[in-house]
C-alpha cells in the first residue's frame, strides 16, 4: 500500500488470493486447482504459502489455521475453542458406532473390498452399516469382484479422509505390529480365498 | 490383576453386550489371560456358549452369528479330542485352531484401528470450518442455491428407490377411472383464458388433482395449441411458461 | 506469547473466542448472543474486539474481514477477491438439484431410455433437467428409438461415472444389491451411538 517494492506487493497479493480461496471453499481444495486459476502459481508454492499463512496466524494469535486434508486444505478453528462453538451449534455431531468404526478401518485398509471378506472379518452381517455408510458418502461403491456372482467392492471416499481429519490414505493410523501367524507358520495368504483385497496400503 | 483370581471360570459375561462373536471370543481370550496361540479351547467355547444362553430376546437378531461361532468352536474342541496321528516326515500337522487364531488376531488389529479412527474422530469432532461458506459462495454468484450439494452414489441410488416407489403407487392411482375427458379439460382451459387472456401452465394442473387428470389437461393442451387455439411460451430458459390464447382466433 | 501480562493474555483469549464463534457460525452473529456465550463479555466490548479483529486483518493484509450485516456478524471474503473464487467455482465439479438426479437416477438404471418413459416415471416434464444433464455431460443422446417417431435416447456418460466414482457402468449397484438391510432394522441408530459426542473437547 506504501513504498512496498513492486515484487512484495506481487507476493503479498498472491498471498490473499490463496488465503481468499482457502477461505471461501467449503470443501479441501487441491493445491493443483489453486495453481490452476492463479498465473505463475504452482503447487509447491501453494504448499509455500499456505505454511507462511499458518505462520502469521499463529503469530497473531489467529482461532483458525489452514489444514491439509483429504488430499487439499481447508481453514478450520484450532480446537481449544471447541468448547465455546459447540455452545453455538447447540446440537451436536453424532459419532459412529463401533460397527460402523470397525467396518471402515477394514475397508480402509482392504479397498477395494467385498461384503463377504467384511464379514469374514468382522464376524457378523455387514449389509445395514455398509448401506449406511454409503449413504453417508464415507464409503463408495468401486466395482465388482471377479468371483461368483461378481460381488460389489467397496472403497472409503474423499469424505471419508475429511472425516477422520486425514490428508491421505497413507496417513491411516497404523495398528501395533501384531503378528498375525506365530513366526514359523507360513504368512496369512493360504489362509484366505484369493479373491481377497489388493490395493490400499498395508496395515 | 486381582490379587484373589476367582478363577478362568468365574468370568461373567452375561451382562455385557458385544459386537459380534468375535468380539466375545477376544473378550474371553484377554479376560483368561490365555495364550491366543494356545487356546483352552475347551474353556473358551464353556464360557462362549454360556453367554450364548444368557443372551434376551432383545438380542436374538445377531444371535445367527453367535451360533455360527459356536458351532465352528464345538467343532474344534471334538478335533482337539481325536487322537493325534503321528506326524509324519516332511508333513506338518495342522493346529485345528489355527484358523480361529487367526480370525482372532485379524480382527483384534482392526479393532486397533478403529479405535485410532474413533480418537481421530474425537480430534476431528473440535475443530470447525465455516459453517456459512456455502451461504457465501451463493451470494457471491460461485455456485447455484438452487442445486443441491454434491450428489454421492448413496443420493444417486435413494433417489431411485424414491422415484420408482412414487412411480409404482401413482400406477395404483391409474387404475381408478379418469373420470374426466379431453373436452372437460379444453372447457376449463378455454375458461381461465377467457378470463385472463393467458395463464400459467403449471397452474393448469390442479395440485391434488389425480395425475391421470393431468394427462388429460396436457392432451387438452396439445389438442388446443395443434388447432391453434393457443400458444405457449416460455419467459427464459428455464422459465415459468405461459398459456395464451390467439387473438386472433375465432372461437367458433 | 510468554511475558504476556496476564490481563493482556485475558484479552487475547478472549479475541480468539470471538474470533471462533464467528468465524464457525452459520448465519451472522449478534453481539448479544456472543456476549451470551461467553463469560463478562458485553455486546459492547465484542464491538470493540470486532473492530480490534478487523484493523489487524487490514495491516496483515487478510483476505477476509468482519462484516455487521442486519442480523449481526459475518466473517466474509475481502470483495476484491471474489472473481478469483467465481474463477474457482467454474471448475469445480457440479452439483446436482433433486429433480437432477432422480432423472439422472432414472437414466443411469434404464438406460437407454426416452423422455416419454422418463416423464412417466417422474409425473413431470423433464426437458429442462434432461437439457442441464446434457450441458454437464453427465447425460448424452444415445440414438433413436424404434417406436412412434424414433424418440431420442438418452444413456449416462463417461463423465457420470468419473462422478459418482464407479470404474464402470457394470459396477452401479443394483437397487436391491444395496437395500439389503432388515426392514425393522433402522440404520441409522446401527451406524450412531445413541447419546453421540455431546460435552466439551476431549482430554
Amino acid at each position: 500500500m506504501t513504498t512496498a517494492e513492486p515484487i512484495e506487493r506481487e507476493m503479498a497479493s498472491r498471498r490473499a488470493i490463496v488465503e481468499a480461496l482457502i477461505f471461501a471453499a467449503d470443501e479441501p481444495l487441491p493445491a493443483d486447482r489453486i495453481a490452476g486459476i492463479v498465473e505463475e502459481m504452482t503447487p509447491a508454492l501453494v504448499d509455500d504459502i499456505v505454511a507462511e499463512l499458518n505462520a502469521g496466524y499463529l503469530r497473531e494469535g489467529r482461532a483458525f489455521r489452514i489444514v491439509s486434508v483429504a488430499g487439499g486444505f481447508r481453514m478450520l478453528t484450532r480446537p481449544e475453542h471447541a468448547l465455546w462453538i459447540k455452545l453455538l451449534h447447540r446440537s451436536s455431531r453424532p459419532r459412529l458406532s463401533q460397527a460402523a468404526l470397525e467396518t471402515l478401518s477394514i475397508i480402509a485398509y482392504r479397498q477395494p473390498v467385498a461384503r463377504t471378506e467384511l464379514e469374514g472379518i468382522r464376524g457378523v452381517n455387514v449389509d445395514g452399516v455398509l448401506k449406511t455408510l454409503v449413504e453417508r458418502d464415507l464409503v463408495r461403491i468401486a466395482g465388482r469382484g471377479e468371483g461368483l456372482g461378481r460381488p460389489l467392492l467397496y472403497a472409503t471416499t474423499e469424505r471419508f479422509l475429511e472425516y477422520f481429519g486425514l490428508p491421505d490414505l497413507e496417513a491411516l493410523p497404523r495398528p501395533e505390529e501384531v503378528e498375525l501367524a506365530p513366526p514359523d507358520e507360513p504368512p496369512q495368504e493360504e489362509l484366505f480365498d484369493g479373491e481377497a483385497g489388493a490395493g490400499g496400503p498395508e496395515p | 490383576m486381582a490379587d484373589v483370581d476367582p478363577g478362568p471360570h468365574r468370568v461373567r459375561v452375561e451382562a455385557l453386550d458385544f459386537e459380534g462373536p468375535l468380539d466375545l471370543l477376544v473378550y474371553l481370550v484377554q479376560k483368561n489371560e490365555v495364550d491366543v496361540y494356545d487356546i483352552p479351547i475347551a474353556l473358551i467355547t464353556a464360557q462362549f456358549l454360556e453367554y450364548l444362553e444368557s443372551m434376551g430376546p432383545e438380542r436374538l437378531e445377531g444371535a445367527g452369528d453367535f451360533l455360527l461361532m459356536a458351532a465352528t468352536l464345538l467343532r474344534i474342541k471334538a478335533r482337539m479330542l481325536l487322537p493325534r496321528p503321528e506326524p509324519v516326515e516332511d508333513e506338518e500337522v495342522e493346529d485345528p485352531r489355527r484358523e480361529l487364531v487367526t480370525m482372532i488376531l485379524e480382527y483384534q488389529q482392526f479393532r486397533e484401528i478403529a479405535d485410532q479412527l474413533k480418537d481421530r474422530e474425537a480430534a476431528q469432532s473440535a475443530v470447525f470450518g465455516r459453517a456459512d461458506a456455502a451461504t457465501e459462495l451463493a451470494e457471491l454468484g460461485a455456485s447455484d442455491p438452487e442445486e443441491g450439494r454434491r450428489a454421492t452414489l448413496g443420493d444417486l441410488l435413494k433417489a431411485f428407490a424414491a422415484v420408482m416407489e412414487e412411480a409404482a403407487r401413482d400406477r395404483v392411482h391409474r387404475l381408478e377411472p379418469v373420470g374426466v375427458t379431453i373436452e372437460d379439460k379444453v372447457r376449463f382451459v378455454r375458461g381461465r383464458l377467457r378470463r385472463e387472456g393467458r395463464t400459467s401452465f403449471r397452474e393448469l394442473f390442479v395440485a391434488g388433482e389425480p395425475r391421470s387428470h393431468w394427462i388429460v389437461t396436457f392432451v387438452a393442451l396439445l389438442e388446443m395449441a395443434r388447432e391453434g387455439e393457443i400458444r405457449l411460451r416460455q419467459g427464459d430458459r428455464f422459465g415459468e411458461i405461459h398459456v395464451y390464447a390467439e387473438e386472433l382466433r375465432d372461437d367458433g
